[in-house]
């Protein structure tokens, strides 16, 4: 039986455990066993949990780096032990992984594609992710791409552009709090990094009796779609864990047994230009039009999306 | 002030043992006290005299033996246990909160308080005042915390709270160790007067001349054991000196348990 | 003398040193409103920052009668969010009420103080120690609670409890509640008087007295006033005092009554000034540390309900890191690490100089980083100015 | 008798707590590896929680000496990011050597640790709130260092600092290694003899002494043989010591040596046991004070250089929420929070605990959440054994 | 042991003043000490005694007035330099490590180092041995923490660390306020062995029998002032009480300044 190692870098967002789910209903289909270690947000740890897993047998890794510059000693080691290494979500750019992920980029850009759709001009504020993860500044530079041009020519303007300690929302509400007295709440959109961050920011925008601002975030968090049927948040990004986690787990278990993943592709636009094997998902933003997506995808259940929406307001998915 | 009830010893603690790790401080002692009398407990120093009296006050729990009370069992397990049965003590070391005042020092533990429940503090520092008084005419900064007094001061502080209280049984754990000579008289004349007023007295010291002019009888201890109780106008100094010392009891004397 | 005090202040019972950290706060917030041009001082930015600081305001005060009794408890952030929470799970989960839910958490928070309090208590093990263990075991039962995941809390009525749109008590109240406040104070003082005139007790003039309440009594009605001016633009009614912080002030007032007041109070200064001579004059010890954890514990759980009603949701990371602003903030007002001394009003000044900084530093776009460096460096400060100004007037 | 320790074991010199302890340790092992398969006891799990080890053990090696002074560092987590960082940071952007950015770093440390030091000890500031100031400054400035950004360091002989595929020193460099501490045991013990004999003191039975030597060098060379039994697949020899525990092993060894044979580890202790005496006697208390905080800046930056060695890389969350670790280490390995006391193999002991805790769990799939409360309540368990241990033969 | 240079004054100390925050705890004292000399310092509590001697032993700075040693203007900042002008202090409150054992202890501050600069505990416990033999025959215990021994054998730790460092100056302050009769008696007759060896000796002690027996002069002082110094054989007990309590000068009697 093949043993597979999941290493997570945290499971402080709760979309990790359906990510896990996923991994592990999968490894079960195909007759491998899933053994895992979380690191707690700390790169140090995760570098003992990879020794670990292997201590332990894992033939196949699949890891969700919480550094992907400080993971590569970890992965050194693996590939030295010919033990292959699956790239979860997050880039670890060395030779001989394999990348699969919804890209953080993409997923900036889409954050901010939507909002700007809503509010092609205005006052914007963007909520960052910890000061501490580096996918925080890959998040912001997706999210720059799209907002550049309008920034440049003057249409946008970023009025506020914080870190969120930890990924706190009760630090991002804060900020938006301060972001909004500074602004004398002429605030027309919010771009916020994940949707932990953007219900802080949801929360300060209604205390001030703003509503109707657009605000993105990402992950699906139930608690997200739950204010976007309620109209609260405008749109998430909706990475299915699910699909990604099951496509990793065929992944590892097809590199453990030295054969060639399905519908691989090579790509190399990785800060290094390293070329490595690698399958990007489309990541789906989710909008109050398109909630039946993650219904349907079985996702959520539609009394939790649902859960306290007025009949009278209810978007479709919920009627 | 208290009735005094003279069918009994005031205190009678028979076989108290008390042992702290391998240590037997205090090893199977037996002491009574009458109203009115002055019991002085001698012995060298980590003799036990500080501990058994410690279990009297209910500061330390005894291993074994029994505690009498005018003549009742009792099982004194906690400080303030100690004091519902009348029982006040000046410790050897003061036992003050340093950063409380004078006032709420007096008080501390046995608080007046309005029919509110809450604290008296007008009516507290009334009566402190006026009991300081008593033994230092010049003592008045009473509202800063003791900490900023001098050593008689806060001696000053700790024989009072053991006064106000209508102590019936008093223990002074060298009360005057740290007193200048001024205020050390005063601690004598304070003696006699409980003494009057029918208050027994347990009296630690390492002063002779205290003894002999103070105390009715001696008990002397030698490491946790008792060597002999003496009316102290029976023995001389050198033979206390020798009791301490040597745990030489002094020859044809009687002891005496009253 | 043998007071060194400066002997004026203390006679007529003003606290110096909790005055000059008063002159500073407003220095503070003059500074930064010139800064910031004229915002930091908006009604809109106080209500704000006031609001902002309650949750850990909340707990600082308590957290003082902690440290005066030479306790700590690092735990305060890990049980808020486990509470947090569960409470917020128990709500949206489990379908609770939030009454019932808010006694559930209240329940689960005493139970963890007693266990805590009764490690320290009755076997000794330092508090620094079992609370370390605290902060990381109950970090983890917040992950355990929910599975890490985010729990909304709906209920409009609950919500209002973490300030927010309807978070406001409205102008009437506000001044209601003001003059309330003015009255107690002037009855206090009048009642004093009368009091040490019965004792036979001398009393300061009039006057001067009267001029020493009515400065606190304006303080009140200056902050009523702001928040009654502050005006969210699509309500029709100014917002009045948010909840939080009529929540945060009716607990420091009610501390303030207990530490001066009542039996439990002293004890607790007693035992953090001599714990030795506190046991043998035969204060119950044991029984006040299991009462004062357990206080923290209702505290924690207030807060705990305040938190997750601003933010209108629980999540696991709630409360992460709070203990050690709890612990700056009722170090900076003047509470001695080392027992025995400590003030509520202290703390409250404490919490409100550090969540000035920071919000303030926020609306001049000072970078996380530098903004870290700075408050680290404002807290080393306000303790070096305590132990100058302790050293100056001889309190060592 | 008066002393109520265990008269046997007193005598010979051997530490009764700390033997219970090794003994806990290896028992842990024995129920890991069976609940684990045989995992856990294996050569390469071994290998790796011993590396996993070295960083918090090394910081908690010198943080008993600032617990037993009465002091505490609440700084060393975020301090150490903070040089990790820079030396990254002056590695990968700033081109620099590796010898030199270390030089750079430790520096660094050193005036960070020369102002912390100074407020405590000169104008006696309790460094416990220093140190919380320097928690939150330095993490800000661990962020300003590379604004942020990840920092890889790609010196191949550097990276061998924190162990990793080429950190290992290698099978014969191991025995050689081993043998000499074994001699160095014996020979300790000779000399031992030899001088209490010149004294006119009394010695031990020879075949005692012989055992007591005997079973720690045992433990050494079956410590060499495990680590000498682990090779990496795609290696043709197998790794000996990994260069971060050797470095760990030598800073105990240097530090044992100082609290044992020098003026400076005698005043520290004697300042915590009683800080008035020690200043009364003439020990230099603020001198002293000073050193230690200057010892402690330069184990810091060691532990930075391993930690960035061993993740290729320095990041500006480098060491969050370190300072709990090793000062749970520390307590775990019978340092008393109220000073005097404390052990620095018990602190070895202690991070092999926690860490092994860690790691087995890991093993047998327990997730993070449970884990989390677990070690929390070990921490608290081993307090709550040394409490009763020391009631228990009279220490209080 | 010590050279005697009776030229001048051991201890010469001018116009000493020290003030913490208001209170004046030493103002202007005057007072000096000769080679084979006893003085005893006298007053209440809180007069200011152990705050002089404390400047005199480097634990407090002065904050005016000048200190001679052998005729030399001496600067005395800290314990270890007045340590090293041979000024050994007993404290009033015995200043030991309770941590550490009798033998460190004993060598606290000045430990005795081996030729690699490394402790040299064989050295030093042999040592330790032998000075506290003096003292106390049944002290055998000397390995243990001291805060595990008696008050008199921790006591008795305090005293050795005075004597054996061959003090020219020695201070006692309170030496015997915790002692037992024995050993008091045993303190007693070290300090007539010192006083022959040539040791100036200040005693701080409430003790007038004590002050009478081994004193050569008496210096009194009161609220941080010195009200005089005189020969003890010049003045009476009831002369020294009323200086102390009063502040009155005994009539027709001269002060002694040697
Ligand atoms: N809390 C304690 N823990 C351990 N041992 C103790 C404790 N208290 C007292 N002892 C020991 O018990 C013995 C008796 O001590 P105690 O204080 O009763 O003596 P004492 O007669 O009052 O002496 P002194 O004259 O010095 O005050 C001593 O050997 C002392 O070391
Ligand atoms: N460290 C200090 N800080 C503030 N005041 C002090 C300090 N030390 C002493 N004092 C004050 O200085 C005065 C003199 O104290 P000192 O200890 O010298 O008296 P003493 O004569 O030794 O008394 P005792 O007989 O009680 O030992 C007292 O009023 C005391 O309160
Ligand atoms: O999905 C997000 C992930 O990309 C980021 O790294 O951590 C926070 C998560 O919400
Ligand atoms: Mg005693
Ligand atoms: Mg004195």
């Amino acid at each position: 039986q093949t043993v597979v190692g999941v290493s997570w870098s945290n499971f402080q967002e709760e979309r990790w455990k359906t990510d896990e789910a996923a991994i592990k209903a999968q490894l079960e289909k195909l007759g491998a066993k899933y053994i895992s270690a979380d690191a707690g947000g700390s790169p140090e740890k995760q570098l003992g949990d990879i020794e670990g897993l292997m201590s332990k047998g894992a033939k196949a890794l699949i890891v969700l780096a919480m550094d992907k510059d400080a993971i590569l000693p970890a992965v050194t080691k693996a590939t030295r032990q010919k033990v292959p290494v699956v790239a979860y979500d997050r880039l670890i750019e060395a030779p001989g992984v394999f990348y699969i992920t919804f890209d953080n980029v993409e997923v900036g850009r889409m954050e901010a594609r939507e909002v700007f759709k809503v509010k092609p001009k205005g006052n914007y504020v963007i909520i960052k992710g910890s000061p501490s993860d580096p996918n925080a500044d890959f998040l912001r530079a997706g999210q720059q791409e799209v907002l550049d041009a309008a920034v440049k020519k003057g249409d946008i303007k970023i009025v506020g552009d914080e870190y969120t300690e930890g990924w706190k929302p009760e630090v991002a509400q804060k900020n938006m709090e301060q972001i909004l007295t500074k602004n004398a709440n002429k605030v027309d959109a919010v771009v916020a990094a994940n949707d932990g961050t953007a219900g802080g920011a949801v929360a300060a925008l209604t205390a001030k009796g703003l509503r109707g601002i657009p605000v993105s975030g990402q992950d699906a968090d139930f608690a997200a779609l739950n204010r976007i049927a309620l109209g609260t948040q405008t749109a998430t990004i909706f990475k299915d864990s699910r699909e990604l986690g099951r496509e990793a787990a065929s992944a590892a278990i097809a590199l453990s047994q030295g054969k060639p993943v399905e519908k691989a592709a090579p790509w190399n636009s990785g800060p290094k230009k390293i070329s490595l094997s690698s399958r990007l998902l489309t990541p789906v933003p989710i909008t109050r039009d398109n909630l039946d997506v993650v219904v349907k995808a079985g996702w959520i259940k539609k009394d939790e999306l649902c859960k306290g929406v007025p009949a009278a307001s209810a978007p479709a998915a919920c009627k | 002030m208290t009735t005094v009830d003279t069918s009994h010893p005031l205190v009678e603690l028979k076989e108290i043992r008390k042992a702290f790790g391998g240590v037997k401080a205090v090893d199977g002692v037996s002491i009574n006290l009458h109203p009115g009398e002055v019991v002085a407990v001698l012995g060298h120093n980590g003799a036990g005299k500080s501990t058994l009296m410690k279990m009297l006050a209910g500061a330390y729990p005894v291993d074994s033996g029994d505690t009498l009370i005018a003549g009742e069992k009792v099982h004194i397990r906690t400080p303030a246990e100690a004091q519902a049965l009348g029982i006040e003590t000046i410790y050897q070391t003061l036992a003050l909160a340093d950063n409380l005042d004078s006032v709420s020092n007096l008080f501390l533990g046995r608080e007046k308080m309005t029919r509110w429940n809450t604290l008296d503090d007008h009516f507290m520092e009334v009566q402190a005042r006026k009991v300081f008084q008593r033994l230092n005419k010049n003592f008045t900064n009473i509202r800063i915390p003791v900490r900023r007094l001098s050593g008689g001061q806060r001696q000053v502080v700790a024989i009072s709270r053991a006064l106000y209280f209508n102590a019936r049984i008093l223990i002074m754990d060298e009360p005057c160790a740290a007193l200048g000579p001024e205020e050390t008289a005063m601690v004598g004349g304070l003696v006699k007067q409980l003494k009057a007023d029918g208050v027994g007295i347990f009296l630690i010291t390492h002063d002779m001349p205290d003894v002999f002019s103070l105390s009715d009888r001696v008990a002397v201890m030698k490491n946790g054991r008792l060597v002999g109780t003496y009316r102290t106008a029976d023995v001389t100094e050198d033979e206390v000196l020798g009791m301490i010392i040597a745990g030489k009891r002094p020859e044809g004397k009687e002891q005496a348990h009253r | 003398m043998s007071n060194p005090t400066p002997g004026w202040w203390r006679r007529t019972g003003v606290d110096l040193r909790l005055l000059l950290m008063s002159v500073l706060l407003i220095a503070m917030g003059v500074v930064f409103n010139v800064m910031s041009g004229g915002v930091f001082l908006s009604p809109e930015n106080l209500y704000n920052v006031a609001q902002q600081t309650a949750v850990v305001g909340i707990v600082s005060t308590v957290m003082v009668l902690v440290i005066v009794a030479r306790h700590i408890d690092l735990s305060v952030g890990s049980v808020m969010g486990f509470v947090g929470v569960l409470i917020a799970y128990l709500q949206y989960t489990s379908g609770w009420s939030w009454p019932a839910a808010c006694l559930a958490g209240l329940a689960v928070a005493l139970l963890v103080s007693i266990y805590q309090g009764w490690l320290t208590a009755m076997l000794g093990v330092p508090s620094f120690v079992v609370t370390l263990g605290g902060l990381m075991s109950f970090r983890g039962a917040a992950f355990l609670v929910a599975d890490g995941k985010t729990q909304p809390v709906n209920d409009e009525f609950f919500q209002r409890l973490g300030g927010g749109y309807d978070g406001g008590i409205g102008t009437t109240m506000t001044w209601v509640l003001a003059a309330f406040v003015a009255l107690v104070l002037f009855a206090r003082m009048l009642q004093k008087r009368r009091a040490r005139a019965h004792h036979g007790m001398p009393n300061e003039p009039l006057w001067l007295e009267l001029l020493l309440t009515a400065v606190p009594a304006a303080v009140v009605f200056v902050f009523a006033a702001v928040m009654n001016n502050y005006q969210i633009a699509s309500k029709d009614a100014p917002q009045g005092l948010p909840i939080p912080v009529l929540i945060w002030a009716v607990v420091a007032i009610v501390l303030s009554f207990i530490v001066h007041r009542t039996r439990f109070g002293r004890y607790v200064f007693a035992m953090g000034g001599n714990p030795d001579a506190a046991a043998l004059v035969g204060i119950p010890v044991k029984r006040v540390t299991l009462m004062l954890f357990a206080l923290l514990a209702v505290l924690v759980t207030v807060a705990a309900i305040v938190s997750i009603a601003r933010l209108n949701a629980g999540t696991n990371s709630l409360g992460t890191g709070m203990e050690l602003y709890v612990i700056a903030a009722a170090v900076i007002g003047g509470t001695a690490l080392a027992g025995g001394t400590g003030s509520i009003f202290g703390s409250v000044l404490g919490a409100l100089i550090m969540q000035s900084l920071d919000s303030g530093m926020l609306l001049l776009d000072v970078p996380i980083g530098k903004r870290m460096v700075i408050i680290g460096q404002v807290l080393i400060v306000a303790v070096v100015f305590d132990v100058l100004y302790r050293r100056k007037f001889g309190e060592n």
